[in-house]
């Protein structure tokens, strides 16, 4: 690591005031005075989106928090909450903090025993449920939770005949709240949220740490009120924005975008009427304020050009023909880089063709600002929405930091970084290239775990993000890979197996890549073609194929495949830090990789060392530079036979690009698309 | 109905059944005595006498041509029998119009789909609360006002129905459109809007496939617990039948051969040898 | 391609059951509206009145009220000449009784007492269904254009059999008679169907118009599920028959200032008004505007061209538009069975998912 | 017999006469219908198509001569020479055919499987565009048309009622226009002639198997585009006898097209798919027509056929809703 890496570099100051409220139910109390008749929340169901305006949902979660307290919900217990994007189970993590309780959102999609896992682990007293799913869920654990009281539910359908004695539907309990609100006032509720400090634990939300058992994160008032305020002024978000709440609860990207944010900035969250309506509702709200995972605008893409692909001719090459140009100048436009007049004009009418059709069919007319995090997304995909006009922009976030770590300022969007660091963050690249940060939004620490905390946290703030990367030239912070997975080749060039493996996945060709190279001579790669991608390529091009097996090892196939890898390789050395471990050889997997072979895990994720233990001759081949190798596999089928299947492999050398990465270099790859 | 909100807010209780008329949950609602009825001279059905409790799930069933649709037709008021007498919540019948029972508050769903196939699956549904709508033509030529309110309220009966049989995604779909088995449950949707005080399902899970049938028997089953509502249906699969009913009515060429809870009747020998006769029957 | 819907949601089922739900559509609409309005009235001129507006709006209704009986209720009717007849003698008694009413006033109740008549003669509906209907409707277009014919009193003894509009104002400008301006009948048939659209739209929408839309559907299902027959069929040729006598009272007072019964509503026109539904679209009330629109301006453009252009006779001009109105009516019935209505939908479903297919 | 009663009879008379006409107009709307589902209104422009083809071909007129001249500024108007009346007959025949070949292959074949009323409508459409066709090949002026059909009273007939008036009364015998009995005694062969048709050949077979089982039908086999051919063919034939014997009583002109209007009355007396019920349908009308026009007719001031048939199909049809033929219907859901 060089000198600059070491330095701190930090994001502006912040947007704080203080005096302000501190704590949600806090803002509650503002925003029915501030905003009391505008819209807080929508949620579609019975066919319209209902409504409510803060003043609305200040009575509704005034009732239900009096009604949890009735049933005896006390200061510092807490609470877990089940369920998919309800308003109700919005309104229950303010009902929960007004009497000071801590609520724990919870995957609603997770197992009984992981369930067990984390209400035990919280000590939760009140389970609050969505629905009857849920609700057998939370009961089947039975007495394996000892401190829950008390279950209560949103959608009575199917729970009418279970015992209530420690049952209560949400409705019986707002009610419960009401009649007290009719006999008392709430008083003694404004007194508990006056006692309420910004330090005080707020929430906290279970990661679900790729090893061992989850991690009880906990973030103060403090860390995701200044957090949120950072995020609506660096985005100028205001009371006006629209958002779509379709993301897990439990999540921290949600619960600063649908909650903290909401409440600080007073905006209105919808509610889709079910998980399968999400797109529908979307295209109706169109929201302003957008975020999802790289996931869902891929789905969102490939479902355009699906359905591209069965349009007119006279259409689809108007389509093309308006895409290209956009691909031309759009982002230039977006980022207002001066463009000439006759561009304007065409791209003016591009929209009125293309891209405001497409707009309002994907629900993004109304888009002020979008962000994708969580993993990189593909340059394609992202360059794709920005042509549009779409603000579309990325952001590297952390449940430990309250989300923000860095975000693209408007106008300084690339494709591979993340931008330069928010306001209040101030970040640090350790010696192992490991990215460091410190902010208002640090977490305060791990529930019950000091162990971890310790090892997370450092006494001076600092938060290992367990990440590897750098800056680039123009101060903008590049993520490479899980800093553990780092490695180093033998001439000590750095190795980082993902970031090379998702530069080769960005091709719709490549379906998974498995890079090697930690403690090698050179880096080698398996390619896994998508059979999609490739079928319908190889239907274009007259090849015939029998199986997947025989199109992977068809030479006009690897002939594509080796263009794609040459590209990753020019890629690579136009970068300082990776130039040198640009893939010298690389073969076309016969098999697709497959959970049920045990090669991918159940979420799709590259299971290396497995991989490694089972094609080791593959491996081998790789490097000791022979032309192809034969090999058996063991597979299952879709029955759940057995069987092996075999092939020989070819496998091809590739020479190396000579390094690019001076500033005039620049040029090369998508990196033409900033400024 | 007596809601007036514009909008709905989470939780309000949709009621699907009749003001209380007085009959207590288990006592007769209705009373079939002594019916026969013929065509021109051959008779449907001879001398039937069975009764059916208020928040049952009473089964009528047999084989082919066994009288069960023309039974159901008689008991609401489709056909007019040439002898006997029905007794509906404590009123005897007299000859009536066939509308007027779906007024008194029998409605049913027919063996082939009688969906309106013009209009959406909302129109249609709506169109089962007719008998419980009454705006005249003047404010309804209008609108503004107590037609539109009308409408509203009662749109709002209808999404909690939609929302109940979970087709909130095909609201506005015309129904001839929807694949068969969820027309069957717009059917449904439609006979539940007239909030029935009897509902009569003929072959309700007829030409369904195995989870098709399973969806409408945990309706068939919710309808009757949450809505309390009275259901008497006429179905062929004898799985389903003896799992949804309370009790059971055989009919064979016309005439009743059994009646009693579905274990009674499975060991009745007159059932047996009417369906040994004609196993092959679905 | 033009619709931008995202973002137009709906958040009370008032403004999800509008008329017009989409806010692009909306605003096409009430532009359309003001141009009627405020822009024809100004640069109206007799030949455009005569040849183009009044026959529009007077067809526009006399569509609007088929439409609600064949294309809402499935009541197939050929009697439209018939009732049309009736409201124009209605039109006429009431104009010669009661000289001090206005038009308005006049039309409205023309198209009442032709309600009567159309719920007489809707009477057979309820034991007679489809073709035999649609003859047994027949007999009211003979019967009533004889009985027009052989009672003097309806023609008020006039020698010739004519029945001739005197002069009647509304607020004191003349909308009958000759000293009508071209602007003052055309506003006065727009406003009648414009109010009157809205409040067809208004039936249909509700409990009356399923209660038709079920009859049409499956008579025997409705009936079972509580819609009383005789209460929607005859409601249905009420309705119908009280737009159509209005059409007549119009094409008549307004339009025609003097008729004979045999000449203006004879079977041809029960046939005409048909068509115009069915090309323009089976219960749908934009449908009603089209199909009227449709023969209405296809004749004066065939006759501008043949005549016009080409110098033409006009008996032979007469003989190829009369052909080519046939053949381009089954043209239409095998393009689109369902009318313009329905191309419009399609092309709306179209331009809305617009760029994809689906 | 009283002067009456005779009356009466020769009202019958010519009663049961104008009946069979109505019959024969009627059996081409029945045929159609049962082949095909479809209501042919314009089954009575076709008798009027058929009368001025017929006529055109007899007096050697040039066909579209005035929509030639006006194009061309041509003199066109007459080949110079006619055809006999047995040829004319055989090449309208012959037009007949092809028009029934092309309505099947432009029309027909476009709206299989769509709703009656929009295949009814097609038919309105039909009737225009023949009507428009008819008269721009054949001119719209008033045609006679001869084609040796004997016509005037029958002396003969006057002669032998005479004597059956009581004594002394007034009685000058009956009236029967021979023409009237030779279209009937026409009509009577041909209804025979299409029973045996449908009776005994293969085609005919084909067709009443058509018309009680569409999918049946189709399922062994029958063509059901060739079947229409036949139908409208059919159909075509009759409408040129009717044509023949209208055109011959009160000339070839547009009013001809409405005797379709008078075989409606029959059809829903007759039930659309009953023969028997066309026949006898046809009978009652023109008997009921003739006696009302006769008995009540001056009460009310006359003319009162153009409506009375219907009204009396209508009084008929509300007491037994399935027609004279019909099964009693059972409704079923």
């Amino acid at each position: 690591m060089n000198a600059q890496a070491r330095a701190i570099v930090s994001g502006e100051k912040g947007a704080r005031v203080s005096g302000g409220p501190d704590t949600f139910p806090k803002y509650l109390l503002l925003n029915a005075k501030r905003f009391a008749d505008r819209p807080a929340m929508r949620h579609k169901t019975f066919g319209i989106w209902q409504s409510w305006t803060w003043s609305e949902l200040t009575a509704e979660i005034r009732a239900f928090s009096m009604g949890l307290e009735s049933l005896g919900l006390k200061r510092g217990e807490k609470v877990a909450i089940v369920g998919q994007n309800r308003p109700r189970l919005y309104w229950a993590f303010a009902a929960v903090q007004a009497i000071g309780a801590i609520p724990v959102p919870v995957y609603a999609d997770s197992v009984a025993e992981e369930m067990v896992y984390v209400l035990n682990h919280a000590e939760v007293a009140f389970a609050i449920c969505q629905d009857q799913e849920q609700v057998d869920k939370v009961l089947s654990m039975g007495d394996s939770v000892p401190t829950l009281r008390k279950v209560l539910y949103d959608e009575v359908r199917g729970l009418r005949d279970y015992d209530h004695t420690n049952l209560h539907p949400i409705d019986g309990v707002e009610a419960m709240g009401e009649a007290e609100y009719e006999a008392n006032g709430d008083t003694t509720w404004v007194r508990h949220i006056e006692a309420g400090k910004g330090e005080d634990l707020a929430v906290m939300l279970y990661t679900s740490g790729t090893t061992g058992k989850p991690k009880g994160v906990m973030l103060s008032f403090d860390n995701l009120t200044i957090s949120a305020l950072n995020g609506n002024a660096f985005d100028r978000l205001d009371a006006n924005e629209e958002t779509l709440a379709y993301l897990p609860l439990a999540w921290v990207g949600d619960h600063i975008f649908s909650y903290a944010q909401h409440y600080t900035a007073g905006y209105c969250v919808c509610c889709p009427e079910s998980p399968g309506t999400v797109d529908a509702d979307r295209r109706e709200i169109a929201p302003t304020y957008f975020f999802a995972p790289p996931r869902v605008f891929e789905s969102i893409l490939t479902a355009v050009m699906v359905q591209m692909e069965d349009a007119g001719r006279v259409k689809k090459r108007m389509f093309d023909y308006f895409m290209a140009h956009a691909r031309k100048v759009g982002e230039q436009i977006l980022n207002g880089d001066s463009v000439g007049f006759g561009d304007r004009v065409k791209y003016w009418l591009g929209g009125i063709f293309v891209y405001g059709p497409l707009k309002n069919r994907m629900g993004m007319t109304r888009l002020k600002v979008g962000y994708t995090a969580g993993e990189a997304i593909g340059p394609e995909i992202f360059r794709f929405f920005r042509s549009l006009g779409l603000n579309l922009k990325q952001l590297y976030g952390q449940t430990e930091a309250s989300v923000y770590i860095s975000a693209q300022p408007d106008g300084e969007i690339r494709a591979d970084t993340v931008g330069t660091p928010c306001p209040d963050v101030e970040i640090q690249i350790a010696e192992n290239g490991e990215v460091l940060y410190r902010s208002p939004g640090v977490f305060v620490g791990y529930y019950k775990n000091d162990a971890a905390t310790k090892e997370t946290k450092t006494k001076d703030g600092w938060v290992h993000t367990g990440d590897a990367g750098f800056f680039d030239q123009d101060g903008h912070l590049k993520i490479i890979d899980r800093a553990k997975d780092v490695g180093k080749l033998n001439s000590g060039d750095l190795f980082a197996p993902k970031y090379i493996e998702n530069k080769l996945k960005f091709f719709p060709n490549i379906k998974e890549a498995v890079s090697f190279g930690d403690g090698r001579d050179y880096c080698a790669a398996f390619v896994n073609i998508d059979l999609t991608s490739v079928g319908n390529w190889a239907e274009r091009n007259n090849i015939s194929y029998a199986s997947y097996q025989e199109l992977a090892q068809h030479p006009r196939v690897y002939e594509m495949i080796q263009e794609h890898v040459d590209e990753v390789n020019r890629d690579l050395a136009s970068e300082e830090m990776m130039a040198g471990s640009q893939i010298r050889r690389f073969l076309v997997l016969h098999k697709e990789l497959d959970a049920d072979d045990g090669e991918l895990t159940r979420t799709q994720k590259v299971r290396r060392s497995f991989i490694a233990e089972r094609y080791a001759p593959l491996i081998e081949a790789l490097y000791d530079g022979s032309k192809e190798k034969y090999v058996e596999t063991e597979v299952v089928f879709e029955d759940g036979r057995k069987g092996r299947i075999s092939a020989t492999v070819e496998i091809r050398d590739m020479k190396d690009h000579p390094p690019s990465f001076t500033p005039t270099g620049q040029a090369a790859g998508h990196q033409e698309a900033a400024q | 109905m007596n809601m007036h909100d514009i909008t709905v807010k989470h939780g309000q209780e949709l009621r699907m059944t009749r003001p209380d008329d007085g009959i207590r949950r288990g006592d007769p609602l209705l009373v079939v005595d002594n019916i026969s009825l013929s065509f021109g001279g051959v008779k449907a059905i001879t001398d039937i006498s069975f009764d059916i409790l208020k928040g049952e799930i009473r089964a009528i069933i047999g084989p082919n041509g066994a009288g069960k649709t023309s039974m159901l037709n008689v008991i609401n008021g489709f056909y007019h029998p040439q002898e006997g007498t029905i007794t509906f919540r404590g009123e005897k019948r007299s000859k009536m119009r066939t509308h007027e029972a779906a007024n008194q508050g029998i409605a049913r769903t027919f063996q082939n789909i009688a969906l309106f196939k013009g209009m959406s699956v909302l129109d249609n549904i709506m169109t089962g609360r007719i008998t419980l709508m009454n705006r005249n033509m003047a404010w309804q030529a209008l609108w503004r006002g107590p037609a539109e309110r009308e409408e509203i309220e009662h749109r709002q009966a209808v999404e909690h129905i939609i929302d109940f049989l979970e087709i909130e995604h095909i609201r506005k779909t015309p129904v001839g459109r929807l694949p068969y088995g969820l027309q069957k449950r717009v059917e449904l949707g439609r006979a539940l809007a007239a909030e029935p005080a009897l509902l009569l399902l003929d072959e309700p899970m007829a030409g369904m496939n195995l989870e098709e049938k399973e969806d409408m028997s945990r309706y068939i089953l919710d309808v009757n617990q949450q809505f309390g509502t009275t259901i008497a249906l006429i179905e062929h699969d004898m799985g389903v039948v003896m799992d949804l009913s309370d009790r059971v009515v055989v009919l064979d060429y016309g005439r009743k051969i059994g009646d009693g809870t579905p274990d009674e009747v499975r060991g009745n020998q007159d059932v047996i040898d009417a369906y040994l006769g004609v196993s092959h029957d679905d | 391609m033009l619709y931008r819907e995202a973002g137009d949601f709906k958040t009370t089922y008032r403004s999800d059951q509008q008329t017009f739900p989409i806010k692009s559509e909306r605003w096409l609409f009430w532009a359309f509206i003001a141009f009627a309005f405020l822009v024809v009235p100004f640069f109206i001129n007799d030949y455009w009145n005569k040849a183009v507006f009044m026959p529009l709006l007077i067809y526009c209704m006399a569509a609007l009220g088929l439409n609600i009986l064949v294309g809402y209720a499935g009541q197939v009717s050929l009697g439209t000449g018939g009732f049309m007849a009736v409201g124009a003698f209605a039109c006429y008694k009431l104009m010669t009784a009661f000289p001090w009413m206005d038009m308005f006033t006049v039309t409205v109740l023309s198209g009442v007492v032709t309600a009567g008549v159309g719920i007489l003669f809707g009477l057979p509906s309820l034991r007679i269904k489809g073709f035999y209907l649609a003859v047994a409707t027949l007999a009211a277009q003979f019967f009533l254009v004889w009985m027009f014919n052989k009672f003097p009193w309806f023609y008020n003894y006039s020698a010739s059999g004519q029945i001739t509009a005197p002069e009647r104002t509304i607020f004191g400008v003349a909308v009958t008679g000759a000293n009508t301006t071209p602007w003052a009948t055309y506003v006065f048939g727009l406003v009648l169907v414009f109010v009157f659209a809205w409040v067809a739209r208004n039936l249909t929408r509700g409990r009356i118009g399923r209660s038709w839309m079920a009859i049409r559907d499956m008579d025997i299902a409705a009936e079972i599920i509580g819609v009383s027959p005789l209460q929607a069929k005859l409601s249905a040729f009420a309705v119908s028959s009280f737009y159509i006598g209005m059409a007549g009272s119009m094409l008549f007072a307004n339009y025609l200032g003097a008729a004979e019964v045999t000449e203006a509503f004879g079977i041809d026109k029960s046939f005409l008004v048909l068509f115009m539904v069915i090309i323009g679209g089976l219960g749908s009330i934009l449908g009603s505007f089209l199909g009227a629109a449709f023969l209405v301006l296809l004749p004066v453009l065939l006759k501008n061209i043949m005549v016009d252009q080409f110098g033409w006779a006009t008996d032979l001009a007469a003989h190829v538009q009369i052909m080519l109105i046939g053949g381009l009516i089954i043209f239409f019935l095998i393009a689109e069975p369902h009318g313009l209505a329905q191309l419009w939908r399609l092309t709306k479903e179209k331009l809305r998912l617009w760029p994809f297919p689906y | 017999m009283s002067v009456e009663l005779l009356n009466f009879f020769e009202t019958f008379l010519n009663g049961l006469m104008a009946g069979v006409m109505y019959s024969l107009v009627a059996l081409g709307f029945v045929l159609i219908f049962k082949a095909s589902g479809i209501f042919n209104f314009a089954q009575g422009v076709m008798a009027l198509f058929a009368a001025l083809t017929l006529v055109g071909f007899m007096t050697g007129q040039v066909p579209f001569s005035h929509l030639i001249n006006a194009i061309f500024g041509t003199e066109l108007h007459n080949w110079g020479a006619g055809l006999p009346a047995f040829l004319a007959i055989l090449l309208t025949m012959v037009v007949m055919v092809a028009l029934a070949f092309l309505i099947e292959k432009l029309v027909l074949k476009h709206l299989v499987n769509q709703e009656p009323i929009i295949l009814f409508m097609a038919t309105i459409g039909l009737a225009y565009f023949l009507e428009g066709l008819g008269d721009l090949m054949w001119g719209s002026d008033v045609k006679t048309l001869d084609v040796g059909l004997p016509s005037g009273g029958s002396f003969w007939w006057e002669d032998v009622t005479r004597t059956w008036a009581a004594q002394g009364a007034e009685y000058y015998g009956m009236y029967i226009d021979l023409l009237d009995v030779s279209a009937a005694l026409i009509a009577v062969v041909l209804v025979i002639a299409l029973s045996l048709f449908s009776q005994y050949t293969a085609t005919g077979r084909a067709l009443r198997a058509v018309a009680d089982d569409h999918q049946a039908a189709l399922s062994v086999g029958i063509s059901l585009r060739r079947i229409w051919v036949i139908v409208w063919s059919i159909a075509g034939f009759v409408a040129l006898v009717a044509g023949i014997m209208w055109g011959s009583k009160s000339g070839v002109q547009f009013s001809l097209s409405l005797i379709a209007l008078k075989a409606l009355p029959v059809l829903i007396l007759g039930g659309f798919t009953s023969i028997p019920g066309a026949i006898v349908g046809g009978l009652i009308i023109g008997v009921g027509e003739k006696l009302a026009e006769a008995y009540i007719g001056p009460m009310v001031g006359g003319a009162i056929e153009n409506w009375f048939a219907y009204v009396l199909a209508l009084a008929f049809l509300l007491f037994r809703p399935q027609g004279l033929f019909g099964d009693r219907i059972i409704e079923r859901i």
